[in-house]
Parts: C-alpha cells; structure tokens; sequence
C-alpha cells in the first residue's frame, strides 16, 4: 500500500519533525556526555535543532503548503507564528544556561521542544482534531515542565494548571463536537458554511470552543491560573509558556476567525471574545499594580497584552492579524527579554523573579538595568520600542473596524500599566538597598539573549516589518 | 438512528456538567481528575453520536485521539499529583494555596 | 486742529540725546565699582549734553505745520501698522527740556546728596536709565513707544523708591508704586487694544487723524481707558496712594522722578492725546473732574502731615491734578505751563527739602525741626521763594500757570471745576505755609543733628557743600521769573504762540464765554490765598504759637480727625477690596482647591485604580476549585451567550 | 540631511555621555555645552528649507521618518538649543555624567518632537520627551510622588494623543501632514480626534484644571533641568495646537475655541492668584508658568492672525524668561541652601549679579514693556481684542497686575530687606554662572525690543 | 430506544457516584461501570472499534493507574485526610451556573434539527460506516498526521513521568548538599579576608 502523500506534505511538517527528533537526540545525548557536560549538551543541541527548524520554515515561508488533506496548512502566517513560538523555545532554553544548576535538565528540555512541536502544529492546525491534538500536546508538556522544579510553588503550579487547564480543554473539545455535529466535518474550512449559520448546535459549539482557546490566552475570567501558574513554574518554562502558548492559540484562533467562520455571523459570534479582551486589558493591568514577583507581575501583564493583540483582530482584516503578529513578535521579545535579565541577576535559583532585589540594580548592574527599562517600556508601549508602534498599529486596526470602545480600553488599560512598570523602573534607578544578594557575575548566553532581544526591540519601531506585505495570509 | 440526536446531546451535556461539578466540590485531586476523565468522554459521547449521525468515521478518529490523550493526560496529572502530594500530610487541593494575590 | 506727526527724516541729534542717558546707565551700571564717584560725574555730563543737544534740537523740533510738525525718526517695525519711531515736537521738546534740564541739575545735586552711599554708582544708573526711559515715554511717535516708555520709567521709579532696599517700607512702597503703575499701564493697553482694533495703526498721527471719524463711545472708551494709564501714573485719585508712600525714595529721586517729570507724564499723555479728548466732552468732564478732585484731596491730605517729604509729595499730587484737570478741560497751554513752572518750583522744594535733610542727618518729621531759618539761611531763603511760587503769588511763576488753569476751566465751561481750584488755592497756601513757619520759625526742637554729630564725627567724607547748593541756586531763577518771561500777555505770550501750531489758539477752543473775567479770577485765587496764609500764620507763626510750639504740634497731632490720618481711607479700602480678596482666594485656590480638589481627583483615580487591583487580586484566592468556579461561572456566561444568541435566530 | 543630524547629535551624544567615568564632572558638562552648541548652530543652518524623510509605513496609512523646521519649530528650535546650552552651562548638580545625558537626551528628544513633520513621529517623541524628565525625577527629584504625577498625567495624555493619531492616520490615509497644505480633516471623527488631541496638549502645558502635576514637578526637579521643561517642553502642547490642530482641525478648534478660552482664562486667573500666596519660590514660577500659558491658549482659541503670531513671540519669550527665572533660582538655592521666600532675603547686597539676573528675568516676566514677555502678550492680547474677545482680555488684564504682585515679591523678598544673618554668604555669580543666563537675559531683550523676526514667518 | 435510557441512567447515575463517593477507590469503580457503559453506547452506534478501546485503555491501564495513586499515596501519610473546606458552600453558586448553563445548552440544542442532517453537509458511506477496516484505513491516510502526534503526546507523557518522578529523590539531595557547601566556603573566605 502507498500512503498517498508527497514529499510536499513532510516537507510541511519538517519544522515539527525536526524539533522533535532534536528532543530525541537531547535525550540521547543525556545519557552519553558526563555529568558536567549534559546541561551544555542539552542546551547546544536544542538551539541547534530550533534554529534548523526555523531555517526550514523560513525557507516555506511565501507558499502555501496544504499538507495532510488539509489539516496542517503552513507556509503563511502560521509560517511568522512558527518562528515565534521557536524563537520562544530558544530564548528559554538559553535560560537554562543562565540559571544555576538545575536537575533533569535534558527532560525538561526535551519536554519544551515537544510542547513547541504542540505549539508549531496549532499554529498551522486547520481541523479541529489537529487543533486538539496541537493544544494538548502543547499542555501536557507544560504540566510537566512546570513542576520540574524542586520548589513546593512549582508542584501546586503544575497542579493548578493541570487541572484549570484540563478543564478548559474539555470544554474545547466539547464545543469541537458541536461544531462537528453541526456541520459534519472537522475541517474548519468546512465550518464556513452559511447553510450553518441558523444551527443552535454550531453557535453552542462555537461558544465551548472558544472557552477552551480564551483560556489559553488567559482572558478574564479565565485567567485565574495565569499569576499563579507564571509564578510558581521556573523561569524558563515561564519565559516559554508566556509566548508559545498565546502565539499558538492566537493562530488557532485566527484562523478560526478569518477561516471558519461565515462573515455574516463572525462579529456577533466574537462579541464575547472582544468583551473579555476588553475586560483583560482593565483587569490584567490593575492586576499588575501591587505585585512583588516579576513572573507574577508578567502573568498579568500578559493578561492584558493579549487583549491589546486581540483589538488587532477584532476587524477581522488581514491587516489586522499582520499587525497582531506584529505585536505578538515584539511582545515575544520583550517577554524573553526580562526573562532573560531576571536570570542574568540570580545567583542561586530565581532571585531575579523577586521584585525586590531590582532595588538599585542601575547601580550595580547598569546595562542590565537599562535594557530591563528598555523591555519594561515596551511592555508599556512607549517609544523608543516596538511597544509603542505596535500599540498605535493595533489602535489604527480597532479604530478602522470600528471598536473604538475597545481602542478607549486599551488606552485606559495602558495608563494604569505605565504606573506599574514604572514601578519596576524607578525601584532600579533608585538608591541601592544593603543586604540584597550580589547579582551573578556575568552570564554570556543571558547577556547576549537580553541585547537582542533589546535591540530588536528597538530595531522593529524603525524598520517594521509591516509595510511591504511580507505577511501574505494563507490559509 | 432511532434515538435522536438532541438525547444523546442532552445526555453528554448532562455527564459533562457532572464532571464539572466534580471537579469544583470535590477536593480530593484524584476525584477532580476523574472528572476531568468523565468530561472527556462527555465530549467522546457526542463525537461518537455525531459520527454515526454524519456516517463521518473523522468522529470517531477524534474520539480514538481524545482516548489517548486522556490517557497520557492522566499519566502526567497523577505523576504531579504524586509528586505534589508525597510530601504533604493531606491530600486536599485546599492545601495548596501558597500562590495567591 | 493738526495732528503732529512730524517732518520725516534721519535727526541724529535727536537719537543721540535719546541714547545717551542709556549709555550712562549702562556704564554706571556695569562699571560701577571701578568708576566709584566719577559715575555721578558722567552720568550728569551725559545727561547735560542731551540737554544741549535737546536746545540744540528746537529748530528740528518747530519745523513744519500742520500735520508735520516737528522731526520724525522712523526706528523699527514689527507688522503693518506697527511702526516705531520718535517724534520731537513742541510738545515733547517743553517735555525733553525739563527731563534733561531739571533732571542735569538733580543729577548734579545728587553727587553731593548720595555722597558715601554704598551703592552710589547704582544710583547715577538708575537715574539715568530713569532720564532714558522718561525721554522714550515723550519721544515716542505711537502709542506702544509711549507705553514701553511708561513702563520703563515705573520701572525706574520702583528701582530709586526701593534704593535703600534693606528698609522693608522702601521695599513695600517700590512694589505698591511699581503695581499700581501696571494698573495704569494695563489701562493703556487696553486703549491700545481699542485704538489698533478700531484703527489698526498704533501711530499717533494715523490715530488722530482717525479720531474724528470714531464713534463716540469708543473714543470715551479710548480715553477713560488712557486715562487710566495717565491716573495712575500721575497720581490721581483713586491710584494716588503710592506717591506719599515714594517718598521712602532718595529725596532727588522725589525732586526729578516724583515731582518734576514721570508724574507729569499724565498730563503729556493727555496733552498728546488732544485730539481725541477734543472730541469726547464726556473724557473731558471725567478728566477733568478727577483732576480737581485730585487737586482737593491732595491739599486736604497735606495739611495733615508732619513729613516734610510727604507734606511736598501731596502738595504734587496736588498740583498735578490741576495740570491734569487743565488739560483734561481742554487748557492745554495751561496745564502744560503749570507743569513747566511746578517742574521748577517743586523740583526746588525738593532739593531744599533734601538740604535739610541731609543736613539734619535724614531727620524729616517738621516737628523735630523749626528755627531752621537761622541755622540753615540758603535753605529758608531756597524754601521760600518756591512756596511763594506754588501759591500763586503774583509774579511769581505759580501764578501764572495756575491762574490759567484756573481760568481755562472756566473758559470751557466747567464751574464747579474752577470753584474746586479756587478753594484748593487757598488750602495750598495753608500747608505750604505751614511747613515753611513749622519747620524754618522757632526754636529748634529736634536732637538729630547733635546725635548725628557725635555719632559720626568726620570721617565720612563729604562732597563739597556747592556740588549740592548750585543747583539749587540755578533752579530759583526759572521758578521765580519764567512764568512773568514766557506766560504773561495771555494769547500773546510766547507760551501761547509756541503752542498754537500744535494746538491753535486757546480763544478758539474755549465753548463758553467765562461769566467772570481773567482779572477777577485772579483777584479770587489772591483772597483766598491770603486767607490760607493767614490761617497759617495764625496757628504756627505767631509769638503765642511759638511760645510752646511742642505742646502745641503734639496736641495737634493727636487731635487730628481719624479720616485725615487715614487718609480718607484711599489705603484701607484697596487693601480690603483687592488685596486681601486676592490673597484669600489665592489661599484658597492654593491650599485647598489644588491639593485637595483638583489633585485630589486624580488621587483619587489611583486610588480607585489601586482598590480594583486589590478587588482583582482578592479573587486570587490560591484556591484551585475557586478558580474553576469563576471560569465555570465565565463558561456558563458564555454559554448562556451562544444559546440565546442562537436561539434569537 | 543636516536636520537629521541636529536631532541624532545630542541623542548620540547623551548616550554616549555614559561610557565616560562615573564620576566625571568637568569633562561631561564641557562635551554638553558645546554638542548643544553644535545643535544651536546646525538649528541654525538647517533653517526651514533642510528636510529629511524616510518611509516608515504604508499601512495602515502612510507614515514617515520626516524632519524638517516649519517657520513655527524653527524657532521654538533654536530657544531648545539656547536653553539647553545654557541649562548644562548652569548644571550643578550630583552625578553630573548622568545629569547631562539626560539634559542631552531630552534636547534630542525634543528637537525631534518640533522637527517632526509626521504626526505618528510627533506623538514617538512625545512619549519620548517625557522619559528623561521621569528619569531625573526619580535620580534627583525631592519626593517620589512628584514623579509619579508628572507621569501619570502626562502619559495619560500621551496614550490620547496616540489614539487621536492612530485615527487620524486611518481617516486621513497619512500622518505625514506636519506643515503642509493638505487641507483640513472633516467627518464625524473629527471632533473625537480633536478631543483626543487637546487632552494631550491641555496636559502638557498645562491649563487648568489638569496642572496638578506641575507644581510639584517644577519645583522637583533640579533647576537646569526645569528650566528646559518650563521653557521648551511645556510648549509642545501649544506648539501642537498652533501647528497641528489649527492646520488639521481648523473647524474643530473653531467650534470649541470658547471651551480652550474658558480653559485659558481660569488657568490665567488661577495660576496668578495661587502664585501670590506661594512662599517656594520655584513654585511661584510654576502657578506663573501655568498663568502665563493660559494667555497662549486664549490666543489659539481666538484665531486671530496677530494672536497667533504673538502666541509664538510670547511662546519664546515665555521659555526664555522661564528658563532664565528656573536657573537664577537654582543659583539662589545653591547659595543659601532654601528656595522658601520666608528665609530668603536681602541677597541683593553681596550678590548684585545674581540679583540683577533674577531682576531682569522676573521684570520678562511680569510683562515689562521693553522686554520680550511683553511684546508677545500685547500682541496676543490685540489680536484677541480684535477678534471680538473682550471678556479674556479683561481678565489678562487682571493677570498681567497680579503678576507684577506676585514677581515682585519673588525678587523682592529674595534679594531686598535685611540680610538674613544665619545664612552662610557665598559669592555672587561667578563668570560661567553669569554665562550661563546671560545669552537667556540678552535674547529677551533683543525679542523684546525687535520681534519682527518671529512675526515674519 | 430502551436501551439507550437505562445505558443513559447507569451513565448518569455512575458518573454522580464517582463525584459524590466518600473514598477514591469507590470512584474508580464507579467510573469503571461508567465507562462500561459507555463502551456499550459506543458499540450501539457503530463504533466497534471505539468501544474495545475504551475499555481496553480507560478500564484497562487507566482506572488501574488510579488504583496504584490511591495505593501510593494512602500507603506513608493518613489516608486521605480533609483538612477545612476553604470554599464553604462552594456547590451553591456552582450548582446555579452549571445548571444555567447546562440548561441553556439543552436549550438551545433542543432547537437544532432532529435525528436527520442539513442537506448541505457531506455524508458519508452508510455501508461501511463504523468497520474497523474503514477506520483504520482513514486513520492512515487522512487523519495519519494526527495519529503520529500522538506519538509525540505518548512520547511528552512517558518522558514527563519520568522526569517528575525519576530523578526526583536522586537529585534534590545533592544539590541541596552542593548550596551547603558553598555557603560555608564563602561564609569562611569571608572570615579569612576579614
């Protein structure tokens, strides 16, 4: 028997495959280098494997690869979400070198590459079944990395989001069944029908399905497990969780969006979505104003960023989902950027998630310092950063689709953040307080990892990749 | 089908919101996780149905991968479940708390 | 009637006498502790050339008729319409005589007053800066040259009130003189608002020539709003009440600033501004009005003081409200003579004031004086001369100009006006003669000048005696004679036909025929001037009133009614009126409206920003099962969402 | 070309700044002096003929990276330039590495901001401006909160301003509009995208009763520092309404122009009445800085061509004096270690320099004739007029005396009365302190005698 | 008809017992009958395949892996020891929003068409429905992507067990071991420079 597949269809899916076969490889090389060599092992190969797979998928980028009867579709979009989520995986990798020693350091690598193999087929899924599959695969690996570490916040993290997040999932795949009895097809292209459109079943599963995926993205209310979850798991997996995940279920989410859904129906079928956006932005930014814990704190923040990136795709314009990517990538840098300085700064396991050893950093560790601030800005959205481009894009996208209400929110939601991430900025300007542990000495790979991603940050705001439609939308 | 179709609906929606109601009473994790197991087979039910009623088999390849990864979800949650749980006194997911605000 | 705008041309004469005092501000100024004494020195010699070059200028100055009269520098211009440069006419060349010619002499007189101060070359800057900016004010072709001028010299004014400025009344008095002055100056921007709204140039010829044409009300409008410019800066009620108190001023400072020249700067503004008052009757029975008025409260107030300083400063006021009230009127040759002959007179009190002063080691409450005639004989014989002027006793200067003043509100039909003077004649020689018995008769009752001497023996060394007495001397002669040289012969005077191109003939202009002629008239000022030196004489001349002279000037003082050593209550009423209120409100503004209201609104945000994060954060229980709930609580929401939107279908 | 150099010049130059030693004093102030010198002079050379562009985007409208003077920012330009140079020139202060970069970075920032001719790149720099003034709040301010307000308020309005522009943008299909002729924005939005606009501008100037943050900020902040804020970056605001909002919106500032006179007018009376009852006299110049802008805003709600052109002397004249008033007064608080009047006095006899330069700026100030404030005030105020205003002029009127009042008091009780014996006497101005405000002291005299140069734009 | 009510009350009825049963180990049994029963629907509509496997996995390795948990964690610590409720009453306000919601669903789906499917919709072979071989060979070609990612979801979940809990008790000794030590390396390099 022949399968009745091409080399075009692996070749699809050969980001995925080489990613997961570099954790393979990961794990192997666990067991054959000493002790003292597995964690740069670990960490070299992992990068090396990201970074083919991202030359891979750079190389599909501008065709449309419509692999497996169409249910993983890549070369387009979900070509820029790939990148990001692997983007996301080497940037927390390249953590695992920055913090102390850590225990089962190859499993846990091997797990994220997984849960970005999850991440990558999300963001190209186009039926339900791949959808579910990519979103468990994503989660599973994230249940695990999060209570890979030996602290007791790291197992209840784990534990909340084991259950919070199973939870979410059943209702997902709930919802997927009614849409796939509505419709009698899992391939969301064949969601698109109007003949749909009056099915109690297909608006009632629409609704399930979103819950699963709002979840994902951590919107009020159902965003209760994101400060604990973002707290209590290591650095790392938080430093990935906060990209991959989002960047993942925004692609489903797209496309189900721009693919699934009949245009007539679409705005009052997302009405909910945008109302938790909107509320997001509010609750996700007060949520920041008394937080003493720099995962915690971008726990809320990115409960409200999400909602900013969702006002992107409210029009339900291509434009819109290219400046969503766009905000997505900057916020991808910014998020690993911090991570990044909050390793560069622990001496023994995570003091830089402590907002309190940030006093007076300007001091001891200035450079760090300035490109905390720098990320700190962009997370605010003010210039000179892709932030504040990205913000006025997003704007520009609301305005035009006519949600100027939620425009209105993302600008009040933003005034109450500057309050908090300024906080941040002048606890490290300000004067030096004795008894705070000397930040580490210095760690190359978490220096390199903050300096890019500052620069790109800052690069994007001047050279943004918006203007000469390098985003063509395939789907 | 003899049985229409809303009943089977009904039926899965009934078991459905059972395990969600598991999962918030109870405090035992192992209960809540069981659960979360009779919510994925609520799920399961509907798709079996809906492939019979569309004599689409996608359905109940859907099914057979939901199974799966119940399954292996199940391997993880205990795991953490274990390992959550090994050192403390109780096993009652009201203890564990220490994240909060 | 011709509108002066002057035969256009380059006149370095003219810009010379102009910028000269400035350079010697600037000089003195900036060169003061190097130059010591000889800063006193230049900046008279600077000031005497602009006098000679203003002399120089009289030809410049009368030239042309009619609508170009005098000689026109253009200078700068900002936009259309407004265009800067300077203008000497007759008017401003009487005016450019005195500053520089007065003002040398008080210059020269002060070299000798201010001799060992420490800040004596600051002095001769501000001095001549004052001459600078006083010449700007008179030289001015539009009405914003004549404002910046104005300010300057309040500027100046406020500078020399508040030279000795570690005295915090000298200080109190240069703030209330220098903001009172900007109620004026903001009076006249007003009017230059009107004037550039109505005729769009700022230039007094186009502004003239324009007047005609302008309604009524806006012209009263243009010269209430003018006037208030001019009130304040010459002292007329209501705005007086900073002149008395600008006596804290170096006494040259009162002689040149606060007597000769800046006060009478209202009555060049009026006098400038003929064309416009000519026709608005309503400005006219305003202005001259207040003039009167002013004329009679001044009197009042100064038979009430025991400083000889602010005896001579309401005695200005005074007087300026009659130069005011005959220009106001329309008597404009009169009022400017007047202003011509008190420059002289007054500027002589003054200086004589300032002798005994100085003499008496700054001693100036008259009732520590007395018996001064024997021990400083110049002085008395310097003192005597100039109040015989200022009460109009024929022959003298005085009489002259106020005699016109007086008849020229009668001839323009204002009665009560020229009834006003009259009795305000009389008053006038009562105080004036007053501080003449009180302070030159008797004994000498004060202990000044022997402390002074044996405090000080003589190792301060003092400028020679003449440095301070020859200027004086010079100054008898005009205040004496110049009114019997230049203003006797009525229409004839040389007074009379140096005005009558600017103005035309006195005759001409008057609206009423005067029910009584100029001789009875008079006749009238004489009698009652007789009456207030008799009174005088009575109270503080005779032996009797020798005899105990302290018992009595106390008894007096204390004796005086509440509403003169109030002042009439000019004071107490701005403080509660505007001072206060402004403070209040600014209390209230500052203290609670800021903090409390307006920063208290978005404290409040905050806060309530901070509450809803507490509000977030409370529902962060730790609890896994309360977040299931709350996202079982969301899913049933949107649950209900989809089923009914469904169902809507 | 050049102009793009005029704004990365003191931007590189701040940041530059960094690598020297820590503890550099001399060195640092002498590269900033004479880099925000270079900036005068390449201010200068640009002229309003230099442009530069860049596209940015073409969607979701077109945006570019353009720089170039419009006879407006040309000058407000030129007084940044001045009053930076003559704000390091004066700096003092602690860690003056970091001071100067700062100064620098805001100067670039800010040239940036009035050289921008696209409105995306205007509201970049907006937010832009606002940072190093956060930075010194914090590194050399005396209280925390006073941080906290000044940015609160005025990214609040910054996050407006990026709003209105983003729908600007999209209705109008462009941002790159700033000084040229391409007709005004019409349609129901435009009213919304005007509010947008004027909360922002409102914020910065500021008018009443958004002004609480300034006050505190004013005073605050080292006096180098303040004096640039006061002089240039309070005049964003106004700078935006006579160049953006009159040229964009014209209709909508006409329908709304008695609401920014109202605005102008309370802040007029307000700020001058509350300054007569400050005893810190940095303060006093604040409420006077607030008073005084509000004239500014009654001139661009009136309309009116010679309020307009004086809104732009007064815009000058009002930085420079303020600048001047901010450094003398940071002088005075080095000597005698207070700025509150109530302990202050009779400086004027040891130190005549100091005094006379308080003099000279404050008498700017209070509108004395002769001086530049008074030039722009009487023409703003006869344009007003003439567009038919009477009741603001009325109440500047009002203002213009309270504010000799007030200013008099300032230089009153600082340098006359009794000397305050328990002070210790340092020395009058030195010659690099007297350098440093002389050209602010010339430049209101020359503006103030002969303005045609700004009038003629 | 008859059939399908009485599996749907053991459905029900199992599935309340698991959630309401005091000890774990009643649960498991009452989930097993559950998924029985289950299986049973699954074979009444044509998913033979499906239903094997359901008592294969769940029953089989599942509910056994519960069992062994249970064992586990009751064999060193009191078993199953309640501490407080921390949410009292926690089941009122979810009784209301569960059976809102659950009411609303029924709601609306009592609205959609019954038993038959919307003409638009593709339907598949009535003939070979449900047969293994019909399964299967959909398995392996359209839906062959999916089956590999289990693979990989097998793959996360073998790994991550072992990570969680095979180096657990190895590791944390050591480290803790290591971070003693150089605590008092510094503490007495500090001493010697002192």
């Amino acid at each position: 028997m022949t399968l009745p597949f091409t080399s075009a269809d692996w070749w699809a899916v050969a980001p995925v495959s080489i990613v997961a076969i570099a954790a393979l490889v990961v794990l192997l090389a666990d067991i054959l280098f000493a002790r003292r060599e597995q964690r740069y092992a670990s960490i070299v190969i992992a990068l090396a494997g990201l970074a083919a797979a991202g030359f891979v998928a750079a190389r599909q980028f501008g065709h449309d690869y419509n692999a497996f009867f169409g249910g993983f579709l890549t070369g387009g979009f979900a070509t820029v979400f790939q990148e990001i989520i692997l983007i996301a995986a080497a940037g927390s990798v390249i953590l695992y070198a920055a913090l102390g020693p850590a225990s089962r350091i190859a499993g846990s690598i091997a797990i994220m590459l997984w849960s970005a193999c999850g991440a990558m087929l999300m963001s190209g899924a186009a039926n339900l079944i791949m959808i579910f599959l990519g979103l468990e695969l994503l989660s599973l690996g994230l249940y695990a990395l999060c209570a890979t570490d030996d602290r007791k916040a790291s197992r209840e993290s784990a534990l909340k989001y084991l259950i919070l997040s199973s939870m979410a999932t059943a209702f997902l795949l709930f919802g997927s069944a009614l849409l796939f009895g509505a419709t009698g097809s899992v391939e969301l292209a064949d969601l698109a029908n109007p003949a749909h459109v009056a099915n109690p079943l297909f608006w009632t599963g629409a609704g399930m399905f979103l819950i699963g995926l709002v979840f994902k993205l951590s919107l009020v209310p159902f965003h209760t497990w994101t400060p604990d979850v973002f707290e209590g798991a290591p650095l790392p997996v938080t430093a990935f969780m906060s990209v991959a995940t989002k960047a993942a279920t925004i692609a489903v989410l797209a496309r189900f969006i721009y693919a699934a859904l009949p245009v007539s129906v679409g705005q009052r079928l997302l009405l909910p979505v945008w109302i938790v956006a909107g509320v997001s932005m509010i609750v996700g930014n007060v949520g920041m104003l008394a937080q003493r814990d720099l995962k915690r704190l971008l726990g809320y923040s990115g409960i409200a960023q999400v909602g900013y990136i969702l006002v992107a795709l409210a029009g339900g314009t291509p434009l819109g989902l290219r400046y969503a990517l766009y905000y997505l990538t900057a916020y991808a840098f910014m998020n690993l950027g911090a991570f990044a300085v909050a390793a560069a700064i622990s001496p023994h396991g995570e003091e830089g998630a402590d907002l309190r050893n940030y006093q007076g950093l300007a001091e001891r560790r200035p450079w760090l310092a300035a490109a905390m601030t720098l990320i700190l800005l962009a997370l605010a959205g003010l210039p000179p950063t892709a932030g504040f481009l990205g913000k006025i894009l997003i704007l520009a996208s609301g305005v035009s689709a006519g949600f100027v209400w939620l425009a209105a929110l993302l600008i009040v939601g933003t005034a109450i953040s500057l309050y908090a991430y300024a906080k941040v900025v002048r606890a490290m300007y300000a004067p030096a307080e004795t008894g705070l542990p000397e930040p580490r000495p210095f760690v190359p790979l978490a220096w390199v990892s903050a300096a890019i991603c500052c620069a790109v940050i800052v690069l994007m705001t001047f050279y943004p990749l918006i203007p000469s439609n390098v985003l063509p939308l395939a789907h | 089908m003899v049985v229409p179709i809303g009943d089977y609906v009904a039926l899965a929606a009934v078991i459905f919101f059972i395990g969600v109601f598991g999962v918030i009473v109870r405090r035992n994790p192992l209960i809540m996780l069981m659960s979360i197991e009779l919510m994925l087979n609520a799920g399961n039910l509907l798709l079996v149905a809906f492939a019979r009623l569309w004599l689409q088999n996608a359905g109940q390849i859907f099914a057979f991968i939901v199974i799966t990864v119940a399954a292996a979800e199940a391997a993880i949650g205990l795991a953490i479940i274990v390992t959550t749980f090994r050192p403390e006194r109780f096993v009652d997911v009201d203890d564990v708390r220490s994240l909060h605000g | 009637m011709s509108h002066s705008l002057g035969v256009t041309g380059t006149y370095p004469l003219v810009l010379t006498l102009w910028l000269l005092p400035l350079l010697g501000a600037i000089i003195c100024w900036a060169f003061g502790p190097q130059l010591r004494t000889m800063s006193g020195w230049l900046a008279s010699a600077l000031v005497g050339i602009s006098f000679v070059l203003a002399v120089a200028s009289w030809s410049d100055a009368t030239q042309g008729a009619g609508g170009t009269l005098g000689a026109h520098q253009p200078l700068a211009s900002w936009l259309p319409g407004f265009d800067f440069g300077l203008l000497l006419d007759p008017l401003s060349l009487i005016w450019t005589f005195i500053i520089t010619g007065v003002g040398f002499l008080i210059v020269f007189y002060s070299i000798g007053y201010m001799d060992g101060d420490r800040a004596f070359a600051r002095f001769f800057a501000y001095m001549s800066f004052f001459v600078f900016a006083m010449l700007t004010l008179v030289l001015s072709d539009n009405f914003i040259g004549l404002l910046v001028g104005w300010g300057l010299v309040g500027l100046a004014s406020y500078f020399l009130i508040g030279f000795w400025f570690e005295r915090q009344s000298a200080v109190a008095a240069a703030r209330k003189a220098f903001v009172i002055n900007v109620v004026g100056d903001v009076g006249m921007m007003f009017a230059i608002f009107l004037i550039v709204a109505n005729v769009h140039s700022i230039n007094f010829g186009a502004v003239f020539a324009a007047a005609p044409a302008l309604s009524a009300g806006v012209l009263f409008a243009i010269c209430v709003t003018l006037f208030i410019g001019a009130a304040a800066k010459s002292a007329q009620i209501p705005l007086h009440t900073w002149l008395p108190d600008a006596m804290e001023g170096p006494t040259p400072v009162s002689a040149l600033i606060h007597a000769a020249t800046m006060v009478t700067a209202g009555v060049y503004l009026v006098a400038r501004c003929a064309p416009l008052w000519d026709h608005s009757h309503g400005a006219q029975l305003l202005v001259g009005g207040i003039g009167a008025a002013t004329a009679l409260v001044g009197a009042i107030l100064g038979t009430a003081q025991w400083d000889i300083k602010r005896i001579l400063a309401y005695s200005t006021m005074s007087q300026i409200g009659y130069m005011i009230m005959g220009v106001g009127v329309g008597a404009y040759e009169g009022g400017i003579a007047h202003f011509f002959a008190h420059a002289f007179f007054k500027a002589q009190l003054f200086l004589g004031a300032g002798l005994i002063i100085h003499a008496l080691a700054d001693e100036q409450d008259i009732r520590a004086m007395g018996g001064l005639r024997r021990r400083m004989p110049f002085a008395f014989w310097v003192m005597l001369t100039a109040v015989l002027s200022i009460c109009g006793v024929p022959g003298f200067s005085g009489f002259f100009s106020k005699d016109a003043v007086i008849y020229g509100a009668l001839q323009h039909g204002h009665p009560w006006v020229y009834a006003t003077d009259i009795v305000t004649a009389g008053i006038t020689a009562y105080y004036m003669f007053r501080l003449l018995f009180v302070a030159f008769l008797g004994e000498y009752r004060g202990e000044a000048a022997q402390a002074h001497a044996a405090a000080e023996p003589a190792h301060r060394p003092h400028a020679p005696a003449w440095i301070m007495n020859a200027p004086v001397a010079v100054l008898i002669a005009p205040s004496v004679a110049i009114g019997a040289v230049l203003m006797f012969g009525g229409e004839n005077s040389p007074w009379q036909r140096f005005f009558a191109p600017l103005f035309g003939a006195t005759s001409s202009r008057a609206i009423a025929l005067p029910p009584v002629s100029e001789g009875v008239t008079t006749l009238l000022v004489f009698i009652t001037v007789i009456i207030g030196f008799a009174i005088a004489w009575q109270r503080y001349a005779t032996r009797s009133a020798q005899a105990d002279a302290v018992a009595r000037l106390r008894r007096e003082s204390e004796r005086m009614p509440a509403l003169l050593t109030n002042l009439l209550y000019f004071d107490w009423l701005i403080e509660r009126l505007f001072v206060r209120p402004a403070q209040q409100l600014g209390a209230l503004f500052g203290r609670v409206l800021d903090p409390h209201v307006f920063d208290g609104a978005v404290r409040d945000l905050v806060y309530w920003a901070r509450w809803l994060g507490t509000l977030v954060r409370s529902f962060q229980t730790g609890l896994v099962r309360a977040y299931a709930l709350i996202l079982v609580a969301g899913a049933a929401c949107f649950i209900v969402y989809y089923a009914v939107a469904a169902g809507v279908r | 070309m050049i102009v793009l150099a005029t704004i990365l010049l003191p931007l590189v130059a701040g940041a530059l700044l960094f690598a020297l030693p820590r503890q550099d004093r001399v060195l640092s102030r002498a590269i900033g002096v004479v880099v925000a010198t270079i900036t005068l002079v390449t201010v200068i050379a640009a002229g309003t003929t230099s442009e530069w562009s860049f596209r940015w985007l073409s969607r979701p409208f077109d945006a570019a990276f353009h720089f170039g003077a419009t006879p407006t920012s040309f000058w407000i330009a030129l007084l940044l330039t001045v009053a930076t140079a003559c704000a390091i020139a004066a700096s003092r202060e602690a860690r003056l590495r970091d001071f100067v970069a700062q100064l620098l970075l805001l100067e670039g920032a800010m040239l940036g901001l009035f050289l921008a001719r696209d409105l995306l790149l205007f509201a970049l720099f907006w937010d832009l401006m606002l940072l190093p003034v956060f930075f010194v709040l914090i590194g050399w301010g005396e209280h925390p909160a006073t941080a906290w307000r000044y940015f609160i308020y005025n990214f609040a309005g910054g996050l407006t301003l990026l709003l209105a522009t983003a729908a600007f943008g999209v209705i109008y299909g462009s941002t790159d509009v700033i000084g040229r002729a391409a007709g005004p924005l019409v349609g129901a939005w435009a009213p919304w995208i005007y509010a947008g606009f004027a909360f922002a501008f409102l914020v910065k100037t500021p008018v009443w009763p958004l002004h609480t943050w300034m006050p505190p900020t004013y005073s605050g902040l080292p006096a180098p520092m303040v004096a640039v804020v006061s002089a240039v970056q309070s005049k964003a605001g106004l700078y935006g309404f006579l160049v953006i909002a009159l040229t964009l919106l014209p209709h909508e500032v006409h329908a709304y122009a008695l609401a920014l006179m109202v605005l102008g007018a309370v802040s007029l009376i307000y700020g001058a009445v509350i300054a007569l009852t400050q005893n810190d006299a940095k303060r006093i110049v604040a409420y006077s800085s607030l008073s005084h802008l509000g004239l500014i805003a009654i001139a661009v709600g009136s309309g009116n061509p010679i309020a307009l052109r004086g809104a732009l002397v007064y815009i000058v004249a009002h930085g420079l004096f303020s600048a001047a008033l901010f450094l003398v007064l940071g002088y005075v608080e080095e000597r005698e270690a207070t700025r509150l009047l109530a302990r202050l006095g009779g400086l004027g006899w040891k130190n005549p320099k100091l005094a006379g330069a308080l003099c000279i700026a404050a008498l700017a100030a209070l509108g004395l004739p002769g001086l530049a404030g008074f030039a722009g005030e009487l023409l703003i105020l006869i344009g007003v007029y003439q567009a038919g205003y009477v009741w603001p002029v009325i109440v500047a009127l009002i203002a213009i005396v309270v504010a000799s009042a007030y200013f008099l008091r300032l230089y009153q009780d600082a340098m006359n009365g009794p000397e305050v014996p328990d002070v210790p006497v340092r020395g009058d101005l030195t010659w690099p302190e007297a350098l440093a405000v002389a050209p602010l002291l010339a430049a209101l005299v020359v503006v103030g005698v002969y303005p045609a140069p700004l009038l003629h734009p | 008809m008859i059939a399908f009510w009485t599996l749907a009350a053991i459905l029900i009825g199992s599935a309340v017992w698991t959630i309401v049963a005091a000890k774990p180990v009643y649960s498991v049994v009452a989930l097993l009958i559950n998924f029985a029963a289950l299986a049973v629907v699954y074979l009444t509509l044509s998913a033979e395949f499906l239903g094997v496997i359901q008592i294969i996995v769940y029953s089989g390795a599942i509910l056994v892996l519960f069992v062994f948990v249970i064992a586990l964690l009751s064999s060193g610590v009191a078993p199953f020891a309640i501490g407080p409720n921390r949410l009292p009453k926690i089941w009122i306000p979810t009784a209301v929003a569960v059976l809102a919601a659950l009411g609303f669903l029924i709601f609306a789906v009592a609205r959609a068409p019954q038993g038959s499917a919307p003409a638009t919709a593709p339907v598949g072979n009535q003939g070979v429905f449900g047969s293994i071989a019909d399964f299967g060979k959909a398995l392996f070609t359209v839906q062959l992507l999916p089956f590999e990612v289990t693979a990989l979801v097998l793959m996360v979940a073998v790994i991550g067990v072992i990570t969680l809990g095979g180096e657990q008790m190895r590791e944390v000794r050591p480290r803790a071991q290591a971070a003693t030590d150089r605590r008092m390396r510094e503490a007495i390099l500090r001493e010697g420079k002192g």
